[in-house]
């Protein structure tokens, strides 16, 4: 065996597609050595997930059109209801930024097969995340705007409410794995699923800061 | 047919008899031919009467849960100026309308009577003005006003000013019968 | 029954008459396109040898270039594309010459689209020259006219084929259409955009009038209704004034101001009643007031409990409306 | 046993070292006979049967995950929907044969035209294409199911509820009654009377989310799971037509979503998105609309494509002419049909230079369409003609499509679709379309695949009498109506007076309608009969070319004992010398596949493939639950959550015997 692989060259070959090549026996093609799971475009639930965020993606984008839209169409803007308070969107944006951290941290330890680390992160990552949720709900009250008050006030709850629906169900989500991974025995496909799950979170996060832009800054330009 | 596409049938055929059981009375959409007069229940102006107390109010208002009779109770409320006085409502010169307190009684014969016959203090009488199914259908939109007809078919928003919450998230208000106040200046 | 050209083919209007020039360049190249493909499918088919499931496909095709075929066919997508480009060409000059329509000293109407019937108020510099119709519209020919359409309730669409395109009526977005009659003579117009149960009987009639037959015409609309003449017709007024008539209807020169339906003002001159679904006949004008359910069931009017002699009062009434 | 089982740090102690030596004796490791490389009869193969095995019953029926059973069941519904909207275009033309006419009333006519709109597009064109992607390409790129079977499952069963309760609704008078547009404020809150639109909006949520399942999990088991070998040239283009149709429902249907849940929202919540008293926009929902509306057509447009590109090259006994030139002409498509959704709303008052632009694009996507029938011709012009059944159907597409599409180059004029907007003649251009491009080559494929469905052949003489009936019953309903739009008649009108001159063109239409529907009678009963006594058909009764025909008519439950290995486009056709033929070395005693790169398809990881399970049924239940709960009050969309959220936990939970299960083959990358 040559001198043992360094993290970073290990994790490299791990992801790069077809690193263990199938072995011509005849006219078969023998799969047996392969390997029964891989990380990122290796694993279909990549590409599951990749599909759902951009379905995601398309309703964000096309909600932010309606948007603007209609603030396009209304002499003054909000046209009834006031812009929602800075202060706890914007508490709520850092806290997004650092919740990537533990998921950075799990999705390097699941492919360092580490399950101890990614217990750790992963409790680190559910707690963390009650803050975030905590303040999504405190954002809720500070929206100044009811749903019937207004079109304005009706895409803001939309556009709010999407995101919201999509942070609650990927919150869970992120339970239900870090459950998981405390139920013995552990096969190498949950840790596929870690990576995956935080990989999803990053598109949970990119997708909160245009929609934040859009909602608390909208009105106050 | 295999069986378990048989049993899947049959599944299907039981959802659709329970959905149906649901919803149906209250989407049937009445294209009136003309009506004859109903001949509303008198509204006695004295308190006194011999023997006991008779409030003959068995007129059932057949539009109470009918949607489409309750979305156009709300266009003619709109329509023949009910809104002039009594607001969407919330009451103006007229009394209110959401509120649990019923003058005249909350009935549909009652508050039919109400309509056709006019009453002290400012509401015009509308019999012969206004067509028969025509006042039913206002009967049961003021009713569904203080949430008294089933919110599965009170009418949504208005495409207008957003002015109160909508008749079917109204919540139902008991009504209260309030003795009318005879000669003397309503409150 | 009234007829009225109602012909995408048969244009009496300026710009009816751009989009059938355009149609002119349409159809025969499409046509042309069509019949060559048909030809060529047809050729292919008879020339090529016949097989069954079993003959050995022809592999060797995998691996060769095929030249000649492939320079037919880069030849026929050029073709394609430039008759692609020559109906775009032709089209956006149609688009031009219509927004280009003259329309020095116009006629403006404001035309409102509601659940099943139009209301045209005609606008005048001088507020107290205009007037409100509904349902018809009279314009003078070879004069252009200019009609705003506001939408009031769901989205209706103002379209006369034989005089020009349609363009819808939408709640919050008022928008113009322009037109002129070359001709004169009766088009008939429908409503085309899907707006409820009556949306197939929601016609409106354009009749194009000489320009001093259209003024004679407005100067009547004008006037208030005339006083009634017989003593049944001043019954039927009364009548129409007591019941539920007038919680609806207009009648300018009477207390019946209500603007929910159709201004009855001049309604006996009117070739259509109910928005062209029945011929303006005294026998169609009583059978519609007696239960206009069963001619158009939906419609917002309700059918009343009228007696026969009350009825016939009504209708003398209504026939002195010209 | 070296399989790597051991090694993975941290493994608990629960798996005690005796429970998995008991069951390696079991499953296969490295070097027992029992690897499949052998073929049809041998020892693997009846391994491969149990492992890949439905329970019996309905049990069975709910819980499979197989995307045949899967496929066949959405093509049967939504065929069983196409004969039910049918039926009901049968009542309009009889309520339009005759002016004045009152076989319907307008309530019921609304009911009976919307309902026919929304069957055929949401409930029975999508549906039905995507059954047979779902059924077809997993056995034409050489795997063994799909990527996700358990949400396609799912998606079934959405797809399933929905429509029932669309239909339910149309039995109880609460059919919607807006058009399959639903153009607001028709279908808003006030003028959308009752709970007609509300269940309309459930059923859009329900038919789009059905198609984004199934559109994922194809666009994955394409790109990720084709036999070794079968780099993006050798695709077939029936598996290209689909990859993109996936990758444009995949962005389009997003839209319709939003716009149903926005109208739903005004409905029941009181929002004011299309309000414009408060500052809301009616054109919101026909931009949302329409940037589904047209891609949505094209989905349902390349699928039929796709069946004539694998019809044609079977029947001329040739390869495909110009493959790469379709190929790209598929994708130029797919990319282009978002750039036109505003030739729609020409009728509106968008500005005008805008509108032009969108004339500019609706004629550019013709050209495209024009590369692929320009090379279908080179290839029968230059092969030899076998002219079955399916090459008939095919031939009548030509006819079809091709004047259809042709209308549609005009109706993309602005000017010229001012006159014909809204009228007759845009609804003989749509049935034109979507019937020549899309049904015509849908019962071709069902001639053509039917014999590796169920492993008989469909009768060739009915199938004649079928085609030649469906094609002059369509000529005879649908071209008058070109020339009843020109004469001025508008859609969706229940009636028409006398006056109007339209009577006789639509009585020749209503007669040409009766004929379209006795085909479709003979086609059901060909497929009865055939169903039960007709001609056994073998692997490959077409001796066609892809790899659907080298497997068993109808195919068992893992498709291939093993797993093929592709050297060129053709690959039943062409023999390589020195290329391995098959795949060997996945376990047969459980559900294995094999994950393969994006571009070249080498071997990449083995991917076990997840148990039936009943929770894809249970999960679809909840949701529609919520679904409907949601319209009656608010607290339904919060409290109604929690059901589905438990479903999909459990459909998630990983069950102590499959970890087993694949710790034991687990290797680690």
């Amino acid at each position: 065996m040559s001198a043992p692989e360094g993290t970073r060259a290990r994790r490299r070959r791990e992801s790069t597609p077809a690193s263990i090549p199938a072995v011509r026996r005849g006219d078969a093609l023998d799969v047996a050595d392969l390997p029964s799971y891989g990380f990122g475009t290796r694993s279909l639930m990549w590409w599951g997930t990749a599909g759902m965020s951009t379905i995601e993606a398309m309703g964000f984008v096309l909600m932010i059109v309606v948007y603007f839209d209609l603030k396009s169409r209304s002499l003054v803007w909000p046209n009834e209801g006031h812009a929602p308070d800075l202060f706890w969107g914007t508490v709520n944006v850092a806290l997004a930024v650092i919740s990537i951290v533990p998921n950075i941290f799990a999705d390097a330890a699941a492919k360092d097969h580490n399950v101890r680390k990614v217990r750790l992160w992963m409790i680190a990552f559910v707690v963390f995340g009650l803050a975030l949720l905590g303040v999504r709900y405190l954002e809720f009250l500070h929206l100044n705007v009811r749903w019937d008050a207004s079109a304005y006030g009706s895409a803001v709850w939309v556009l709010f409410g999407l995101h919201t629906f999509n942070l609650i169900t990927n919150y869970l989500d992120s339970v239900v794995v870090a459950a998981v991974m405390f139920k013995e025995p552990i096969d190498g496909k949950r840790l596929v699923d870690v990576a995956e799950n935080s990989g999803y979170w990053w598109f949970i996060v990119l997708s909160w800061i245009p929609i934040y832009a859009v909602v608390y800054w909208g009105p106050r330009f | 047919m295999t069986c378990d596409r048989r049993r899947a049938c049959v599944a299907a055929a039981v959802f659709v008899a329970a959905v149906a059981m649901t919803a149906c009375q209250r989407e049937t959409r009445y294209f009136e031919p003309p009506t004859k007069a109903v001949t509303p229940p008198p509204v006695r102006l004295s308190q006194v009467q011999p023997g006991a107390i008779s409030t003959d109010t068995s007129i059932e208002s057949k539009y109470e849960d009918t949607a489409y009779a309750l979305s156009e109770g709300k266009r003619l409320f709109g329509w023949y100026n009910c809104n002039g006085c009594h607001a969407n409502g919330g009451g103006d010169k007229g009394p209110a309308l959401m509120d649990n307190v019923w003058i005249y009684g909350s009935k549909p014969a009652q508050i039919y009577s109400t309509i056709v016959e006019g009453r002290p203090n400012g509401m015009p009488s509308f019999g012969g003005h206004i067509p028969e199914n025509e006042v039913w259908e206002l009967v049961a939109y003021v009713r569904s006003l203080s949430g008294l007809a089933s919110s599965g078919a009170a009418p949504n928003r208005a495409d207008a000013m957003q002015v109160k919450k909508p008749e079917n998230n109204a919540e139902e208000q008991k009504p209260v019968e309030a003795a009318p106040s005879g000669a003397s200046e309503h409150p | 029954m009234i007829g009225g050209l109602h012909d995408v083919q048969a244009p009496a209007g300026a710009q009816a008459q751009a989009i059938v020039g355009l149609w002119h360049w349409l159809l025969p190249i499409c046509t042309f396109v069509f019949v060559a493909v048909m030809i060529a499918l047809g050729m292919a088919l008879w020339r090529a040898p016949r097989a069954g499931t079993d003959t050995a496909p022809d592999v060797a095709l995998l691996s060769k270039r095929e030249p000649r075929v492939t320079r037919v066919v880069i030849a026929a997508v050029a073709v394609s594309t430039l008759l692609l480009l020559v109906l775009l060409a032709v089209s956006v000059m149609t688009d031009r010459a219509l927004a280009q329509l003259p329309l020095e000293n116009a006629l403006h109407i404001e035309l409102t689209g509601y659940q099943w019937w139009w209301e045209a108020r005609y606008d005048d510099p001088d507020p107290s020259r205009m007037f409100t119709t509904a349902n018809e519209l009279h314009v003078p020919v070879g004069r252009p006219v200019i009609v705003t359409l506001v939408g009031a309730d769901v989205i209706h669409s103002f379209w006369v084929p034989s005089l020009a395109g349609k363009k819808d009526l939408i709640p919050g977005r008022d928008t113009t259409v322009s037109f002129r009659a070359d001709r004169a003579g009766v088009y008939r117009g429908q409503c085309a955009e899907f707006c409820g149960y009556q949306h197939a009987k929601m016609a409106l009639y354009v009749i194009a009038d000489p320009p001093d037959d259209y003024a004679r015409w407005a100067e009547r609309q004008r006037a208030p209704a005339a006083e009634p003449s017989t003593d049944e017709a001043r019954r039927g007024r009364d009548l129409f004034l007591a019941r539920s008539c007038a919680m609806c209807h207009a009648i300018n020169g009477t207390t019946a101001q209500a603007r929910h339906a159709p201004d009855l003002t001049h309604v006996a001159s009117r070739m259509t009643i109910a928005a062209g679904a029945l011929e303006n006949t005294p026998s169609n004008r009583t059978a519609w007031i007696l239960d206009p359910q069963q001619i158009k069931p939906g419609t917002k009017m309700p059918s009343e409990n009228i007696a026969p002699q009350d009825l016939a009062a009504l209708s003398a009434y209504l026939a002195s409306l010209q | 046993m070296s399989a790597g089982s051991g090694s993975l740090s941290g493994l608990g102690s629960a798996a005690s070292p005796q429970v998995l030596r008991e069951r390696a004796r079991v499953i296969v490791g490295r070097g027992e006979t029992m690897l499949d490389g052998a073929g049809w009869g041998s020892q693997a193969e009846r391994a491969l049967h149990e492992a890949w095995r439905d329970e019996p019953g309905l049990l069975g029926f709910l819980k499979t995950t197989d995307h045949k059973r899967i496929g066949r069941r959405f093509v049967v519904t939504s065929f069983a929907f196409f004969v039910a909207a049918g039926i009901l275009a049968a009542v309009m033309r009889m309520q339009l044969a005759l002016p004045d006419n009152h076989v319907v009333g307008p309530d019921l006519y609304n009911q009976i035209f919307t309902m026919h709109g929304t069957t055929m597009m949401f409930i029975f064109a999508v549906p039905i294409m995507q059954g047979m992607a779902v059924y077809l390409v997993p056995l034409l790129v050489g795997t063994r199911n799909t990527a996700f079977p358990r949400m396609t499952a799912c998606a079934y069963w959405l797809f399933l509820f929905g429509a029932l309760s669309l239909w339910t609704g149309f039995a109880i008078n609460a059919g919607a009654d807006a058009g399959w547009f639903a153009y607001v404020p028709l279908a808003g809150p006030q003028y959308g009377v009752g709970k007609r639109e509300d269940i309309w909006n459930n059923l859009i949520n329900l038919s789009e989310a059905m198609g984004l399942m199934v559109a994922v999990d194809l666009a994955t088991v394409i790109l990720k799971m084709r036999a070794p070998g079968m780099s993006l040239r050798r695709m077939p283009i029936f598996v290209w037509a689909s990859l993109v149709t996936s990758m444009m429902i995949i962005f389009a249907m997003p839209s319709v979503m939003l716009a149903a849940n926005l109208a739903q929202f005004d409905r029941t919540f009181g929002t004011h998105f299309f309000n414009p008293a408060e500052g809301g926009d009616v054109l919101i929902w026909q931009h949302l609309f329409w940037f589904f509306g047209h891609p949505e057509v094209y989905f349902i447009f390349l699928p039929g494509l796709a069946f004539v590109s694998s019809i044609i090259p079977t029947f001329a006994r040739r390869p495909m002419f110009g493959h790469d030139a379709v190929v790209l002409s598929l994708i130029a498509t797919g990319f282009l049909s978002f750039g036109l959704w505003v030739h729609h709303m020409f009728a509106t008052n968008l500005p005008e230079v805008g509108k032009g632009f969108f004339t500019a694009m609706s004629l550019l996507i013709a050209i495209p369409t024009a590369v692929q029938i320009f090379c279908w011709i080179a290839t029968l012009w230059t092969g030899r003609i076998d002219l079955r059944t399916p090459l008939l159907f095919v031939l009548g597409f030509f006819v079809i499509l091709v004047l259809g599409g042709l209308t549609g180059i005009m109706v993309g004029s602005v000017p010229f679709d001012l006159q014909v907007h809204d009228s007759y003649f845009v609804v003989a251009h749509l049935h034109y379309v979507l019937l020549g491009g899309a049904v015509f080559p849908l019962f071709g494929a069902f001639f053509y695949w039917f014999p590796k469905f169920t492993g008989r052949m469909l009768d060739e003489r009915l199938g004649r009498w079928q085609f030649w009936l469906f094609f002059v019953g369509f000529n005879v309903a649908f071209f008058p109506m070109h020339l009843l739009g020109l004469a001025g008649m508008p859609r969706r009108i229940y009636t028409y007076g006398a006056e109007t001159g339209w009577g006789t063109l639509n009585l020749i239409a209503t007669i040409g309608a009766g004929v379209i529907a006795l085909s479709v009678l003979l086609f059901i009963v060909n497929v009865v009969r055939s169903g039960f006594n007709g001609a056994r058909a073998g692997d490959n009764p077409w001796h066609a070319s892809s790899l659907e025909w080298a497997t068993h008519s109808p195919p068992p439950a893992f498709n291939f004992v093993v797993l093929p290995v592709v050297a060129s486009r053709e690959p039943l056709w062409t023999r390589e010398a020195d290329e391995p033929t098959h795949v060997s070395g996945l376990s047969a005693q459980t559900r294995e596949g094999l994950v393969t790169t994006v571009l070249d398809a080498l071997p990449d990881v083995r991917y076990s493939y997840p148990e039936p399970s009943i929770w894809p049924f249970i999960a679809a239940i909840t949701v529609v639950g919520w679904l409907f709960w949601s319209n009656m009050t608010e607290t339904g969309m919060f409290y109604g959550l929690i059901p589905p959220a438990i479903a999909f936990v459990a459909w998630y939970w990983p069950t102590r015997k499959e970890t087993v299960e694949q710790l034991l083959l687990e290797r680690k990358p």
